[in-house]
């Protein structure tokens, strides 16, 4: 057993786990949530695939990947986020 | 032989399953913000552990860290549009009903498969199988840095690495663009303990910020995790509204959001010339356009963030905090 | 000066409309000029690329001299530029409407910037070469594209920009789960990888991961929930991009993708046909009932997409070759006259004030021009001919006849005669005028915003008599089967 | 004079292009408009006695144009093709004349004669189109175009006139679509070639071009109002009276019978069509057609329902002279594209004239209206007469030579049908000449007094009328259209 | 060898204040009294990892940067105690048992 298999496991795990609460949540805020776990997924999958077993260094491709990834996904975060916050507001504002 | 370590990497994976369930189950979206920021760390932490610091950095400075800020003061936004400000653990948007049993199970069951089928492709590839390894070891010595990750961001797939930093630049425009006329929430009141911690703290940050930026040339961090570490003093900064951004300012923030693409976006198309193509640094000044272009995307990323927390481009503030301003 | 001689129009297609975007938003008074000056240089890069393209057949750029797979790779052929002029032309004139359609100060100054990082985008994935890259691409798409859904800042366009932005996320994390499983298998990304790979269970997983996100991203029955909310509520300028062009970039991943990796069972193909024409009836069913017509063209939309998938399954795996270049003219044909009729429609509720199609006979003020060329786009989107939709058409259902497919050809016509039924529905409603209540204006709504929107329509319609010329130039480079 | 290759282009451009140029002049400018109309038909008219006199010399006309790989865009000029401008480029010019004296006050002026040029432009591509692909792009544009013709009044009762005229027009040129996809992967060309393209291949693929012909003649058999899709023709009668007389008489309904034409001679060969066996059954579809639209007819008391009826019996002449596949029943067919074109457009007119002038739309209010308005009666007469088949009127002549062909054709039920047909023509038509002419105006029937009409509603129907008078009577003269109409049977049937 | 027994001494016992910490968390009726159990019991688990963690460092840098981490996480960590017992009272949330 490695630590990569658990990993790799895990991360598809957490994938599914978000696919699934991505798919079913209700609430707005909880769907985001669910998208970031996705994500987090994704991302283990990656890393998990650029590990070699010590003392070889692992690929930095895959690991530039992830960054990128991380910083689109806060990027798509935020706009999703705003795009609540608004919607939110205007809801509230019809209502009264 | 196995590693001793394997057992703290089982009860790693397994927690960070739990708490991915728990984010999904927790009937709090606050508890669910926790856990989340907790499953993040605890994620940033096995990467660690899969000798990736680099992106281990990064997932706690903006996947975590970043990311969760923006989740609260939006929690904190819906609690105070829909008047349940004051309740110190409201329920979540959603109606507090309890969800029926088999819906749960129909999940988990949904779940199950998708990670199973997943997990028969991913037992059937090959594992530390081919990468690019071999191209990166022979590609380092004309890269002009001397750390790998840094390397391929910034060079080998600095294409790639342009776009992401336009994809942060768009969302920074996107949300300006949803957010104007909106009204604030009312930024609470921290209070004097708040403010000597800040007071502490912000140069400390910048400290660690300017730090990683300049070790990820040769060791892990860089512009990104510099960013986002620099982006919590603008976060301090604007929580303690030792800062307030006020119209006068949005020119200049403009600049500051562009300044990283577009130095990196002018250096790549300046390069070219002589055969070389966009993106082509001359090996000898690579290290210095590389350095170049690191520092001001840090300043933007730094920058960014903290706009994308802030929320709505700066306005007029209102004589009379209102509910319906601008 | 001498740099930028040494430039090739691929990378100027790209660094144009960033530069562009970014100038127009550090300068939001300049934004219109900025954005026409950019959107009409972009137009001449693309141009310049069609003309070395006609030459060369294929031109590859390794951006930083690093050579895949380590490297990213800029690719043009026949294809990729057809679909780079598509967008360069569309938005061209999408971008002259949007100056008349735009009237609120504060639209037009984020609707440059928006709009160019989405030509950005646009631009990047058809000169992609890189799955990772296109991921990082179709994340600029969503989130410009996002923009620019909210534009109008209702309500209703909030909450279907909402629906987007998850659909958008959710579909783009598939495909970076796919990335993660191609490199999992073959410790490479570039799509002469893809070529190379043999068959194995991760691949096909990659696959099946990566399909599921573009057909998430461009609204494939019974994936398309998201779309004609968003589709319908965004301003008209806004409503021709997403319709006309945004759509459009997942189709042509999934396009390249499904033939460097050929979905390995017939019985899948099929499956996505079926879809395709559960797509059509649902879009067109879901179109006869609209009540707004904004709404009924962005069904519409749902449909059509439906046909190019049907074009694209009819021949299967084993004549792809005739199969991709019908799904590349019903992409074509649909870009443009769709663009065209999100325009016309726009400038009908401008000009009506609403646009309920039971009441667009009410009225006084006839839009007459915007009228016709609504009628111009529909014929196009019928595919009756000489449009380019008709030869889309016809190159679908003449494969399916000569492959025997008689359930294509069966789908088609109906599709073809729901959409006869659900267009003449607003048809009718220009034309009759005995419940009119008032004199009638004279030849109301001549106006020079007119023009960009007539002009794709008249292009949709005509260039259907250009589709030999069109055919053999998305063949050059030979887009599927040969790769660098 | 030196040859000019474009010709059919030119002529095809006359009203293609005047077209948009109408459509964008402002509702007011009526001098520029009209001015515009009668100089394009009139060039028109002169364009196509040019060509009809080079065709006639054996020039041969043939504009390619590649649209897809080996599909092209054709156009060509052969004499059968003549025959149908010619009738389209002179009915056009005299409808145009009654248009706009019929519509001179009416709305949307531009829009309407935008549609009606683009109407003829389509008839005429129709004409001229060298294959079946051509064919079909005309065949849809005159759909098209005139569908805001029949929708003109813009009432309720009109759309959905509308609705069903286009429903069925759209739906018979998707399965002519099919069709010509068919013909296209079973022969590989679409082109129009006398004796056919199929002769190849009906051996191997006999079920294959079966089905093909029912295919091909049943998507023209809606435009040519052959039962039982005839159904919106009679429903379309909402139209203004000008397009009700371009639809009967040259444009829509001709168009399918023309396609019939096409699709039996130059498709499949009238020989190969035998021997699949198609003929017979379209030849009875035909004769069913004939009576059954007579009998309808008879019990109609709106003229123009009487009239529509009419002509989903009369234009059934036409395909069964094709089924019939004799060369003498061909001229008759043929010939009675013409004869019955100016038969009909003459009715038609002169009962616009009878609601204009009179307010008279059913024939129970037509007691003498003879004497109100002569003329136009005269003409209407003449026409009635003619379609009954009275010698030595056109519709006689067609009628001689389709009952010829018949005995030619060794199908003696052919002389009954005629007959049978003639005597239900005499039921409906002579009871409204007997009430027009021999019955004293009831002042209560309609209570509209006479209202001038202009010499531009007056002049038409007066002139189709001599017309149907001339060729009947000078049948046999040269450049009549019974001598080009053998002139054309003889290509067709290889002679 | 010596020093690595002592690191790991200080370091189990850290993690024992920090279960403490966490189960009190999870079993205190009220805000004040979570509170309580937290921040007392985790700065103290805190300073006895880090300290043990500075036994095991190679350098005196790696030292300074432990102890410095100390300072911060514990600085913030009752930042926050404060905050969240400042709200807690202001908003009365306290008495409820919640």
């Amino acid at each position: 057993m490695t630590p990569d298999l658990i990993y790799g496991l895990t991360g598809i795990a957490v994938f599914a786990i978000g696919l699934v609460g991505a798919l079913c949540a209700q609430d707005r805020l909880r769907r985001v949530l669910a998208l970031k776990l996705c994500s987090v997924g994704a991302g283990f999958i990656l890393v998990v695939a650029a590990w070699r077993e010590p003392p070889a260094s692992p690929d930095p491709v895959p690991h530039a990947l992830v960054i990128t990834g991380i910083v689109v996904m806060v990027s798509a975060t935020a706009v999703a986020l705003a795009l609540i916050r608004r919607l939110q507001t205007l809801e509230a504002e019809a209502d009264e | 032989m196995t590693d001793p370590l394997i057992l703290f990497d089982l009860l790693l994976g397994v927690s960070v399953v739990a708490l991915a369930v728990a984010v999904m189950g927790a009937r709090d979206l606050f508890a669910a913000i926790v856990l989340f920021v907790i499953f993040g760390l605890l994620s940033a932490l096995a990467w660690a552990r899969l000798s990736a610091p680099d992106v281990a950095l990064a997932e706690a400075a903006i996947g975590t860290g970043v990311t969760g800020a923006l989740l609260l003061k939006t929690l904190h936004h819906l609690r105070y549009v829909t008047g349940q400000l004051d309740q110190f653990a409201a329920p979540g948007m959603t109606p507090a009903e309890p969800v029926p049993m088999g819906v749960i199970a129909a999940n988990a069951a949904f779940c199950g498969l998708i990670t199973l089928g997943l997990a028969v492709a991913y037992l059937g590839a090959p594992q530390g199988g081919p990468g690019f390894d071999a191209l990166v070891a022979e590609a380092m010595p004309q890269s002009g840095v001397e750390h790998p990750v840094t390397a391929v961001l910034l060079n080998f797939r600095a294409y790639d690495t342009l776009m992401e930093v336009v994809v942060l630049l768009a969302a920074v425009i996107a949300v300006w663009q949803i957010e104007r006329g909106l009204s604030d929430a009312p930024s609470p009141d921290l209070g004097q303990v708040w403010q000597g911690f800040a007071r502490l703290a912000l140069p400390a940050i910048v400290v660690v910020g300017t730090y990683l930026l300049w070790k990820g040339s040769e060791a892990p961090g860089g512009a990104f995790q510099g960013g986002a570490v620099l982006a919590a003093v603008g976060l301090l900064l604007l929580l303690s509204r030792a800062y307030v951004p006020r119209p006068a300012h949005r020119g200049a923030a403009r600049l500051l959001f562009v300044l990283g693409t577009g130095a990196f976006a002018a250096v790549a198309l300046l390069v070219t010339g002589g055969g070389r193509v966009a993106f082509q640094y001359p090996p000898d000044q690579a290290k210095t356009l590389i350095l170049l272009i690191e520092g001001l995307v840090t300043i933007s990323i730094a920058v960014t963030l903290a706009a994308l927390f802030h929320g709505r481009e700066p306005v007029a503030l209102p004589s009379r905090r209102d509910h319906h301003d601008t | 000066m001498n740099n930028l001689m040494s430039l090739d129009p691929m990378t100027l297609a790209l660094f144009l409309p960033l530069f562009g975007a970014m100038a127009a938003f550090i300068a939001p008074r300049a934004a219109s000029v900025i954005g026409l000056a950019t959107v009409l240089a972009n137009l001449g890069a693309v141009g310049w690329l069609a003309f070395e393209i006609r030459a060369a057949a294929e031109l590859i750029t390794p951006l930083g001299g690093w050579a895949p797979p380590l490297g990213i790779a800029l690719r043009a052929d026949g294809l990729s530029v057809a679909m780079l002029a598509l967008t360069g032309a569309v938005g061209l004139l999408v971008s002259f409407s949007a100056l008349d359609a735009l009237r609120d100060a504060r639209q037009r100054q984020y609707f440059w910037p928006l709009w160019l990082l989405l030509l950005t985008g646009l631009n990047g994935v058809y000169l992609g070469t890189d799955i990772f890259n296109l991921y990082v691409m179709i994340e600029v798409i969503a989130l410009a594209a996002v923009g620019l859904t909210v534009l109008s800042g209702t309500r209703e366009a909030v909450r279907a920009g909402l629906e987007y932005m998850y659909a958008s996320i959710l579909g783009a994390l598939l495909f970076l789960m796919g990335v993660g499983f191609v490199y999992l298998q073959l410790g490479r990304l570039d799509f002469a990888g893809l070529i190379a790979a043999t068959p194995s269970a991760a691949l096909s997983a990659a696959l099946a991961l990566m399909v599921v996100g573009l057909l998430l991203k461009t609204a494939l029955f019974p994936l398309h929930f998201w779309l004609p909310a968003a589709h319908a509520n965004a301003t008209a300028p806004a409503s021709a991009l997403l319709s006309g062009l945004v759509v459009k970039a997942a189709l042509y991943i999934f396009l390249r993708l499904s033939t460097y990796m050929p979905l390995p069972d017939e019985i899948l193909v099929t499956l996505l046909g079926a879809l395709g024409a559960g797509a059509l009836l649902w879009g067109s069913v879901q179109a006869l009932r609209a009540e707004r017509l904004k709404l009924l063209v962005a069904w519409s939309t749902v449909a059509q997409i439906g046909l190019i998938f049907i074009a694209f399954a009819r021949a299967g795996q084993v004549g792809l070759v005739e199969s991709w270049k019908a799904a590349a003219l019903l992409i074509l044909a649909h870009g443009i006259a769709k663009s065209a009729m999100f325009l016309a429609a726009g400038r009908i509720k401008d000009e009506v004030g609403h646009d309920i199609i039971r009441d667009l006979d009410r009225s006084a003020i006839r839009p007459t021009l915007a009228q016709f060329t609504f009628a111009l786009a529909a014929i196009s989107l019928i595919g009756l001919p000489p449009s380019l939709g008709f030869i889309g058409k016809w190159s679908l259902m003449e494969g399916a006849l000569q492959a025997g497919y008689w359930h294509w050809v069966v789908a088609t016509m109906v599709g073809t005669l729901l959409s006869v039924a659900y267009f003449s529905r607003v048809f009718a409603g220009f034309l009759r005028f005995d419940r009119m209540q008032g004199a009638l204006a004279e030849h109301k709504g001549w106006a020079l915003a007119d023009l960009a929107p007539l002009t794709l329509a008249l292009a949709a319609i005509s260039l259907g008599l250009m589709a030999a010329p069109i055919l053999s130039f998305i063949e050059l480079g030979y887009p599927f089967g040969a790769m660098p | 004079m030196s040859d000019v290759p474009l010709l059919p282009l030119f002529i095809l451009m006359t009203s293609l292009l005047a077209s948009p140029v109408l459509f964008a002049l402002p509702e007011s400018a009526a001098r520029l408009r009209t001015a515009i109309n009668l100089g394009m038909a009139m060039l028109k008219l002169a364009l196509v006695a040019w060509l009809g006199w080079k065709v006639g010399q054996g020039v041969v006309y043939d504009l390619r144009f590649t649209m897809l790989p080996g599909l092209e865009f054709k156009l060509q000029a052969d004499p059968l093709a003549m025959l149908f401008i010619s009738l389209s480029a002179v009915l056009w010019l005299i409808t145009t004349i009654y248009s706009i004296g019929y519509l001179e006050h009416g709305p949307h002026r531009a829009r309407f004669f935008g549609f009606f040029s683009l109407c003829v432009a389509a008839t005429v591509g129709i004409a001229m189109a060298g294959n079946l692909f051509t064919f079909l792009i005309f065949y849809e544009l005159l759909t098209l175009a005139t569908y805001p013709l029949v929708i003109h009044r813009g009432t309720a009762e009109a759309l959905r006139a509308g609705r069903i005229y286009l429903i069925y027009t759209l739906a018979g040129g998707l399965v002519l679509l099919i069709g010509t996809l068919g013909l296209w992967v079973l022969a590989g060309t679409t082109d129009f070639t006398p004796g056919g393209v199929l002769e190849d291949v009906v051996t191997e693929h006999r079920l294959a071009a079966q089905i093909l012909f029912v295919v091909l003649v049943g998507a023209l058999g809606v435009k040519a109002a052959l039962f039982p899709f005839h159904a919106w023709l009679p429903i379309a009668m909402v139209a203004p009276a000008p397009v009700s007389a371009l639809l009967h008489a040259v444009a829509v309904v001709k168009a399918g019978a023309f396609g019939i034409m096409r699709v039996v001679y130059e498709v499949f060969g009238i020989e190969t069509a035998q021997a699949l066996g198609m003929t017979a059954p379209l030849a009875a579809l035909a004769g069913i057609t004939i009576i059954y639209g007579s009998l309808k007819a008879i019990t109609q008391d709106d003229i123009k329902k009487r009239l529509a009826y009419s002509t989903v019996s009369q234009v059934s002449y036409i395909t069964l002279g094709v089924a019939l596949a004799s060369p003498i029943a061909a001229v008759g067919a043929l010939a009675h594209l013409i004869h019955q074109g100016l038969m009909k457009i003459t009715m038609f007119m002169a009962a616009g004239n009878l609601a204009e002038g009179l307010g008279v739309k059913k024939v129970s209010q037509m007691d003498g209206v003879g004497r109100e308005m002569p003329g136009t009666m005269l003409a209407f007469s003449a026409a009635a007469l003619a379609m009954i088949g009275l010698p030595p009127l056109a519709g006689f002549v067609s009628k001689w030579y389709l009952a010829q062909g018949g005995l030619d054709a060794g199908a003696g039920w052919v002389i009954a049908l005629l007959l049978g047909s003639s005597l239900l023509n005499a039921i409906y038509f002579l009871p409204m000449l007997h009430r027009a002419w021999f019955r004293d105006r009831a002042d209560t029937a309609s209570g509209t007094s006479y209202r001038q009409i202009g010499w531009m509603l007056a002049a038409p129907p007066i002139t189709t009328a001599l017309m149907v008078l001339a060729v009947g009577g000078f049948a046999n003269a040269p450049f009549s259209p019974l001598e080009w109409t053998r002139f054309v049977v003889a290509i067709e049937y290889q002679e | 060898m010596l020093l690595d027994w002592i690191a790991a001494s200080l370091i189990a016992i850290g993690a024992v204040f920090f279960v403490a910490g966490t189960v009190g968390l999870l079993r205190f009726p009220d805000i004040y009294c979570r509170l309580h159990a937290l921040t007392k019991a985790d700065g103290l688990g805190l300073a006895l990892v880090a300290f043990g963690v500075a036994l095991l460092a190679d350098s005196a840098g790696e030292v300074f940067r432990i102890l410095l981490i100390w300072f911060f996480v514990a600085l913030a960590s009752a930042t926050c105690g404060h905050l969240i017992a400042r709200y807690a009272r202001q908003s009365g949330e306290g008495d409820a048992h919640d």
